[in-house]
């Protein structure tokens, strides 16, 4: 793969290993980066209760699931490889990831091969192959099965089992995100589908892979219990049981923490307000860590009033970020201009700073010729600045946002009317189909590393418009199109660095979105638990569970 | 007696066609769906979720869905849970034990302690005692079950330390005593304001039964207070009492969803909850089948109890 | 008044007084009441309604409410003051000396329990005998009340006795441990006459043998000629006269007790005069009404014969007596005449039509013209309702009148029941129970009816009330020539107004004629023992 | 003959004798005043505060009571929690009071058309009631709030179609006994229709435990709000609600108890204020009570 480069630590990234030290004392994060052989493999010992605020409830890794069943992936399966905290990718299943350089990549991306690790076995003994890896990759694109995302999968052909470890395909177009795609694949193995409904195999509520952990047993609503795998190809598991427990709402999660009944503080974490007293917590280790995701006032391009620019860069005027970030999220998050993590490498740091000014956005209005009209609503041509904004019902910080911006925005003569919507509403036809007005929603956009969004931001993509994608705002933008389409084909890493801080800036003049914030995330973890680490580049943080250790 | 059972087992059987039907055609015409939630996920497709949505069935007509379930139910078959792929029966059972455990605990500390109050109070209407409980049991009963859980875990896990905060048992231990020790908090949550509740009707019901005849016959006949009241009021008093359990049990489901929510009990309460937020239509339906279905197993039991009780109503 | 207590005298009560809790009529349920009860008497105390005779009872058994509370006397049961013993050496008295039985059998007895075991319970609270003895005592005492098969209805609960037999089996409950005195507080009152005549003959016959004293409560002077040995009469909580029963009968010394014995009703046998061509106004042929009640939706349908096969021929300014006990059909009779049941089969001719065979709309018309009084005077006025608006209601809805018309007419018609025209904007509640079963007598007249059905209109009356709202039908009926329908349960009523007098016996006519058939020489069993069960005929 | 209507009444269930007795009713009493002090204090109170229920002020956030002219201190975005109680109060006893209107009204109709007609009628209606009963309260206002927005008046709606049935009952087994008394009877007698017997007569006689249930539904409603917004399906900011404010509250018990106190004493202050006019207009309406 590409990104093979050197490049300084930023600001962001310091913080958080500053953090990671300052948590794990001494002893210093064991393994972070990799498969560190700085620790004696002693017999795995000790448990680990991690606590989730959702329920993982989809164990075949290919089916439809959210992320928090990442969380038990990671533990039961690997992936070929992953990405490290720094971006970079790390051989797990394979003895090298495939690059350009290394020939696991053809010079024109066409042609792709991969080494397997000898000797390693599934949890039930059987060896693990290249079929296993085939069966993988054939099985999304299987028209009978439910599978989670056919994008990397359907433009593979010619998937050839050269011998038990080693496996060859070629691609109909270059694709760069494939790695990323495939960074995030758990390989499953092939024999327990054999004669089996893929959508109803037994397999999918009993998982077999090739991790660091077995599955032990499931409380359904409760937790699950997984026991450490004796005959782990690589190193670990420390912990003889991990135990994943179910906990539905976040204050009662957090007071869990607090009791001691629960060692490490999963997905959707801490929540800022208790940040200064969970640092003042006794025998408690916390984290303020980026994600890679980022809030933002998301706008539906199709509504009258948001198809003139000076409404939206107005409305971005008139956000008043700072207190928000500051007050009300307690400093936790970092602003951003972009929906592109700091800490990717294809993030673009000199995007135009926002300001928050009243002055500037009513300004802005003026000039536009919206005039304050009834109650001292602006409109235009018959347009009122009327909106209505949704999210999540129950989500108490974003609604406390959603209340101090809906009162900035009445000072410039916006009139915004507060509408949430329990998370199955919001997330169904209103929000794919684009019935919505406004939104407050924190996304990840990225597959892993990749700086591939075209899902997101592709003309094309927005199912409003009659397309096959997530864009749901219904941005149309044809050098945005332009950008994406050439950043996927390209494997050259400066050219794609380029092209999409490019795309960043276009999209920032645009504001088809007004971005808020990049997620961080208040982690927590009792100090005689080690291991938890921070990682921008996944979706949930037991990407390396595999290392955790009690004591 | 078995034209009874067969008649009330056949309007039994309309009423829950009723809900089914009702529930059925409320779930399925709310907007959202149990696709939403893969939406935010990285690279879905609308195209994506249309292709899951045909493989689910989820875009035949309702009322094809509808019978198709309703046919799959009638073979036992109540159907696989859209989240995890469990079958709904399984999952149901599982969550029932946690359920009836919380409520059967709460309810029979109300009904041995709310009858206690309940007939101290009748028997000295009007007296210290009475008022006392009165104003108690009232205040009980406007407190939301929440709030005083959450109050209560504040207390007794965060300050006190003594009990858990949440959670059926310790996972790996799940001794008696563990479970136990779990159980205490919620059970006496829940039970404070079941105990209200019992209390006010068997005062209720009490005082209806001291001003009968059968009473003063009774005392007549020479009895000590003491016998007159376990023998000869504490019956009486207690029949209507059944009926009222019977109807009382969709409340009680009702408060343990809350109860259950604060102290994370992985009941029925919770899987509605968690199923309802996430569109698993199979598995809401088979909640409301089954709680519809408890309700008429519920009253229909009370019913009997009741007539095995009662010789007027046995015999007619 | 009283001689120093003789020997004999088994209880004692001196100068008894008893409060009434907070703002009633009067400040004292009873005032300054003494009584002796003889060994071996039967002492009648009767009163109306309200005279305080219950409370009297409550008293000695120390049952009163937690409401009343003594005031002041004494109850000296062989020489103890029962008011001042203590609540545990009281309990040990209760069913062992002293006993009693109440007017409702059904309620007194406990849903819940077999009666065996409601009477074993006696002997089990004064631990009397073995366990196999207690078991035989009760078998003996069924036995001895004249329960069928005692070893069986031990096992019976209440509920499937007759009221005759829970009657009986409280008097067992009562006597299981021979007291000395049995309280009987109106015993018979729920009774059917028949079954009445049974339970009396029964006291009279065990206390005899047993030689106990009973101490009889009751309204009825009917009663008291019958079972008394000495009789004690109260009125608003004072004893106003008392002594031998046979003389106070005789000659009644105080005006109140010639005012109650000149109102039992006696048997007249007598025909009314009558003329023999008055037009008939209502002509039942042949009506039929079967009750079909089922448990359950799938269960047996039972069929209850109510009215069966019932003809009569009703005619203007006459009176139809339909008597019979409970159970007999004639509420249903009542009922079906005025079609707020439908009848099954036959025809009731009135006004020219059939009216079983009209709908509720069609007959709607025809409603004024046939009106009714109800037995309960508290139960037939909407309690929300004033006179007024209960009187007027009817024409106005029914057109016939304007609201000042129907105004006029309800004071007319109210000074006609003789009620003050005030009552007008009062409310029923403000009424005594005579004076509201005026106000119903006044509403079935406000259409000036053709018939009025009078269901049981004065059982609930005082015997005093009974005979004031007797007059006042006459009057009317002679006044406005109408046809009644009157049915009641009791013959001696009947036979003061009836010009026809129908017997109905398990919802069939069993005798039909003149009142001087029906009384002088009854053809049928039933009739006989009708007539044989009401109390005081010996007198 | 004329008798003087003079004679004092001597018994049973009339309005100015149960208003009698619920005034001798302590906790009644005590019930009354709470609720109109309750209603006094929301109405009047909003003009008493220099503050604005929906003025967030954030460098005001999390006063505690007594700070300055907060006399109940300030939440998590600086607004004003006295003017925020007195405008939620508005909002609750509202909804309450909508629920039992419509709760009453609707329990009432099916209630007398199945009391009064019986047969096929009460059989099919009573069915109804019996499939509303058999969803769990909770449960039918979830899957009923997840699919409606819920606005104040939404969720008066929703919960009203969850109160009626208990009404419904009361009614119908009240309008069964009642129909047997012979003043209906008489009332047929005189020819009056069905509608008039049903909504004039008999409806009227059953006011008492009507209204003892019109009070706890009230009581239960304002609670039922709380469980509503706690389950995270409630009413949306920023209009305040009893239940809303309680449950944006919950997050912050230790550092900022005062959030939760405040309308947590509000709703149990209302709720238990309901209760005892239920308890002494039931009381009140039982012709038992008075004794004999």
């Amino acid at each position: 793969m590409t990104e093979h480069h050197d490049r300084p630590l930023n600001p962001a990234r310091r913080r958080t290993l500053m953090l990671l030290g300052a948590a794990g004392g001494a002893m210093m994060a064991p393994s972070v980066l990799g498969r560190s052989a700085a620790f004696a493999q002693g017999a795995p010992s000790g448990q680990i209760i991690l606590g989730f605020s959702q329920e993982p409830t989809v164990f075949n890794p290919l089916m439809p699931h959210i992320e928090v069943d990442d969380g038990i992936y990671y533990a039961i399966f690997d992936p070929l490889f992953d990405f490290d905290p720094d971006g970079q990718l790390f051989p797990i299943l394979v003895t090298e990831v495939p690059t350009v350089a290394n020939g696991g990549i053809s010079e024109d991306g066409l042609t792709w091969r991969i080494r397997l690790k000898e000797g390693v076995t599934w949890h039930d003994g059987t060896p693990f192959t290249a079929a296993d890896v085939k069966f993988t990759f054939e099985l999304p694109v299987n028209p009978d099965f439910r599978s989670f995302r056919t994008t990397g999968y359907a433009l593979m052909r010619d998937i050839t089992v050269v011998s038990p470890t080693e496996l060859t395909w070629t691609m109909t177009k270059p694709f760069a995100p494939l790695a990323g795609v495939l960074a995030s694949t758990f390989i499953v193995p092939a024999h327990p589908f054999e004669g089996q409904d893929p959508n109803a195999a037994p397999f999918n509520n009993a998982p077999i892979g090739t991790g660091p952990f077995k599955w032990g047993e499931r409380m359904a609503g409760d937790h699950i219990l997984l026991t450490a795998n004796a005959n782990y190809h690589g190193e670990g598991p420390h912990l003889e049981r991990l135990i994943i427990r179910y906990i539905p709402d976040l204050n009662v999660m957090y007071t869990q923490f607090k009791a001691g009944d629960i060692d490490v503080i999963g997905l959707q974490y801490i929540t800022p307000d208790h940040l200064t007293e969970a640092e003042g917590l006794p025998g408690v280790a916390t984290e303020v860590a980026g994600t890679g995701s980022f809030e933002s006032f998301a706008l539906n391009m199709q509504r009258p009033q948001f198809k003139d620019l000076a409404v939206r860069q107005a409305l971005y005027a008139a956000l008043d970020k700072t207190s928000i970030i500051d007050a009300l999220y307690y400093g936790v998050p970092t602003p951003t201009e972009t929906y592109m993590p700091q800490q990717s490498a294809f993030f673009n740091p000199d995007l135009p700073p926002h300001a928050f000014s009243i002055e500037k956005a009513n300004q802005l209005l003026d000039d536009a010729g919206w005039a304050r009209g009834a109650g001292g609503i602006r409109e235009k041509d018959g347009v009122r600045l009327a909106f209505t904004n949704s999210t999540t019902a129950g989500n108490h910080l974003r609604e406390q946002a959603q209340q101090f911006i809906q009162q900035t925005f009445a000072e410039i003569g916006v009139e915004m009317t507060i509408s949430n919507l329990p998370p199955a509403v919001m997330w169904g036809d209103y929000w794919m189909n684009s019935e919505f007005d406004t939104v407050v929603v924190g996304m990840n956009q990225l597959s892993g590393a990749d700086p591939d969004t075209t899902n997101y931001h592709r003309s094309s993509a927005s199912p409003a418009l009659g397309g096959a994608g997530q864009n749901t705002l219904a941005y149309q933008n044809p050098r945005v199109d332009e950008l994406l389409d050439a950043g996927a084909a390209s494997f050259d890493p400066d050219q794609r660095r380029e092209i999409y801080r490019e795309l960043q800036a276009v999209i920032r003049d645009d504001l088809p979105f007004l971005p808020m914030f990049q997620y961080a995330v208040v982690k927590g973890w009792k100090e005689e638990v080690t291991g938890p680490a921070p990682n921008v580049n996944n979706r949930i943080d037991s990407w390396n569970v595999r290392d955790w250790r009690r004591g | 007696m078995l034209r009874y059972l067969l008649s009330r087992l056949g309007q039994s059987a309309i009423l829950l066609l009723i809900v089914s039907c009702v529930g059925f055609c409320v779930l399925s015409l709310a907007p959202g769906g149990p696709l939403s939630q893969f939406a935010l996920s990285p690279g879905m497709t609308q195209e994506q979720l249309t292709r899951i949505a045909d493989q689910m069935g989820l875009n035949r007509p309702l009322p094809v869905q509808y019978m198709d379930w309703l046919s799959h139910l009638l073979r036992g078959d109540w159907g696989v849970s859209y989240r995890d792929g469990q079958p709904v029966l399984a999952i149901i059972q599982r969550h029932l034990f946690a359920t009836l455990l919380l409520m059967g605990t709460s309810t029979a500390i109300a009904i041995v302690l709310g009858s206690a109050i309940g007939i101290a109070s009748a028997v000295r209407r009007g007296g210290i005692f009475d008022h006392t409980m009165t104003v108690m049991s009232m205040v009980a009963l406007s407190i939301p079950t929440f709030w005083f859980g959450l109050v209560a875990i504040y207390v007794f896990s965060l300050n006190l330390g003594w009990l858990p905060s949440g959670g059926m048992y310790a996972v790996g231990n799940g001794s008696l005593a563990d479970y136990l020790h779990h159980l205490i908090m919620p059970a006496l949550v829940l039970a404070l304001v079941d105990v209200a509740i019992w209390s006010r009707y068997m005062r209720t019901s009490t005082l209806n039964v001291v001003h009968q005849d059968f009473v003063r016959t009774a005392r007549a006949k020479g009895l000590t207070r003491r016998r007159v009241l376990m023998k000869h009021i504490l019956g009486n008093s207690l029949v209507p009492m059944i009926t009222l359990a019977g109807l009382q049990l969709p409340v009680i489901l009702g408060g343990a969803l809350v109860t259950e929510t604060v102290f994370t009990w992985p009941g029925m309460g919770r899987l509605f909850l968690d199923s309802l937020g996430y569109s698993d239509y199979p598995v809401v339906m088979g909640l409301l089948m089954a709680s519809a279905l408890l309700v008429v197993v519920g009253s229909l039991a009370a019913d009997l109890i009741v007539a095995l009780i009662d010789p007027r109503i046995r015999l007619n | 008044m009283p001689n120093p207590p003789p020997p004999e005298v088994v209880l004692s009560m001196k100068g008894l007084s008893i409060v009434l809790p907070g703002l009633r009529d009067r400040p004292h349920a009873v005032r300054d009441v003494s009584l002796d009860l003889r060994m071996g008497e039967i002492l009648c105390i009767i009163g109306e309604s309200g005279s305080g005779k219950s409370v009297t009872a409550s008293a000695i058994m120390g049952l009163l409410p937690d409401a009343m509370r003594v005031e002041g006397g004494q109850v000296l049961f062989r020489g103890t003051d029962l008011l001042t013993l203590p609540e545990a050496r009281m309990r040990t008295l209760r069913g062992k000396s002293v006993s009693i039985i109440f007017q409702d059998p059904l309620s007194a007895l406990n849903p819940l329990m077999t009666i065996g075991a409601q009477i074993r319970e006696v002997l089990d609270a004064h631990h009397i005998g073995t366990i196999e003895g207690r078991a035989a005592r009760v078998v003996e005492m069924l036995t001895e009340v004249g329960l069928p098969d005692p070893p069986a209805i031990q096992h019976q609960y209440p509920f499937r006795l007759s009221g005759g037999q829970r009657q009986r089996v409280m008097i067992a409950m009562a006597l299981a441990l021979d007291p000395d005195i049995l309280i009987a507080d109106e015993p018979t009152t729920a009774l059917d006459v028949t079954t009445q005549a049974q339970i009396l003959s029964l006291i009279r016959a065990i206390q005899r043998r047993k030689g106990m004293s009973v101490l009889f409560i009751t309204h009825d002077f009917g009663v008291v000629a019958d079972i008394a040995d000495r009789v004690v009469v109260m009125e608003k909580g004072l004893v106003v006269e008392q002594g031998d029963a046979a003389q106070v009968l005789r000659a009644p010394a105080h005006a109140y007790t010639r005012k109650l014995i000149a109102a039992v009703p006696g048997l007249r046998d007598a025909d009314r005069p009558r003329d023999t061509e008055k037009p008939v106004v209502l002509e039942v042929r042949n009506l039929c009404k079967t009750y079909r009640t089922r448990s359950g939706f799938l269960s047996r349908v039972r069929e209850v014969r109510a009215v069966d096969d019932i003809s009569f021929t009703l005619r203007k300014g006459e009176t139809l007596g339909i008597v019979g006990e409970s159970g007999s059909g004639k509420s249903s009779m009542g009922k079906v005449l005025m079609k707020l049941i439908p009848a099954d089969g036959g025809e009731i001719r009135f006004q020219g039509e059939n009216t079983v065979a009209l709908t509720e709309d069609a007959f709607r018309p025809l409603r004024p013209r046939i009106q009714m009084i109800f037995q309960d005077p508290y139960a037939s006025l909407n309690p929300r309702f004033t006179v007024g608006q209960a009187l007027t209601v009817g024409p106005v809805a029914h057109a016939r009148l304007t609201r000042t018309a129907a105004r006029r007419k309800a004071q007319e018609v109210l000074g006609m029941v003789g009620l003050d025209a005030s009552a007008f904007d009062r409310y029923p509640h403000e009424f005594s129970g005579g004076q509201r079963q005026r106000v119903g007598i006044a509403r079935a007249l406000m259409f000036d009816p053709e018939v009025i059905v009078a269901d049981e209109a004065v059982s609930a009356l005082d015997v005093s009330i009974q005979a004031q709202v007797l007059d006042l039908l006459n009057d009317i009926q002679r006044r406005t020539r109408l046809a009644m329908v009157f049915i009641t349960h009791d013959l001696r009523v009947a036979s003061q107004i009836c010009d026809d007098v129908l017997v109905m016996h398990r919802g069939r006519m069993v005798e039909y004629g003149p009142p001087s058939q029906i009384f002088r020489a009854p053809r049928h069993a039933y009739t006989r023992s009708l007539v044989d069960a009401i109390p005081g005929r010996a007198a | 003959m004329t008798l003087s209507a003079t004679v004092p009444a001597r018994r049973r269930r009339t309005a100015p004798r149960a208003l009698r007795r619920f005034f001798g009713h302590k906790l009644a009493l005590l019930g009354l005043g709470i609720v109109l002090f309750l209603t006094i204090a929301c109405v009047v109170g909003p003009y008493l505060l220099p503050y604005d229920e929906l003025y967030i002020d954030l460098r005001a956030r999390f006063a505690p009571p007594g700070t300055g002219a907060h006399i109940l201190g300030t939440d998590p975005l600086g607004r004003d929690i006295a003017a925020r109680l007195f405008q939620a109060g508005q909002v609750s006893m509202a909804i309450g009071f909508a629920v039992m209107i419509i709760a009453t009204a609707l329990g009432s109709v099916i209630g007398v058309l199945s009391g009064y007609y019986g047969g096929y009628v009460a059989a099919i209606l009573m069915r109804i009631v019996d499939a509303f009963l058999s969803f769990p309260s909770v449960f039918l206002l979830l899957a009923l709030a997840a699919f409606l927005k819920p606005g104040p008046a939404m969720i008066a709606l929703i919960i009203a179609a969850t109160s009626w049935m208990e009404v419904a009952r009361i009614v119908e087994a009240e309008v069964k006994s009642l129909k047997n008394r012979d003043f209906v009877q008489a009332a047929q007698m005189l020819g009056l229709s069905g509608r008039w017997i049903m909504f004039r007569e008999l409806l009227p006689n059953a006011i008492g435990p009507i209204i003892v249930a019109a009070t706890l539904i009230v009581a239960r409603a304002i609670l039922l709000e709380a469980y509503i917004s706690f389950l995270g399906y409630g009413i949306q900011p920023p209009v305040p609600s009893w239940g809303n404010m309680l449950n944006g509250a919950q997050q912050y018990l230790g550092q900022a108890p005062w959030l939760a106190i405040v309308p947590g004493i509000a709703i149990t202050l209302a709720v238990t204020g309901f209760n005892f006019i239920g308890d002494g207009l039931r009381d009140a309406f039982d012709s038992r009570s008075g004794g004999r």
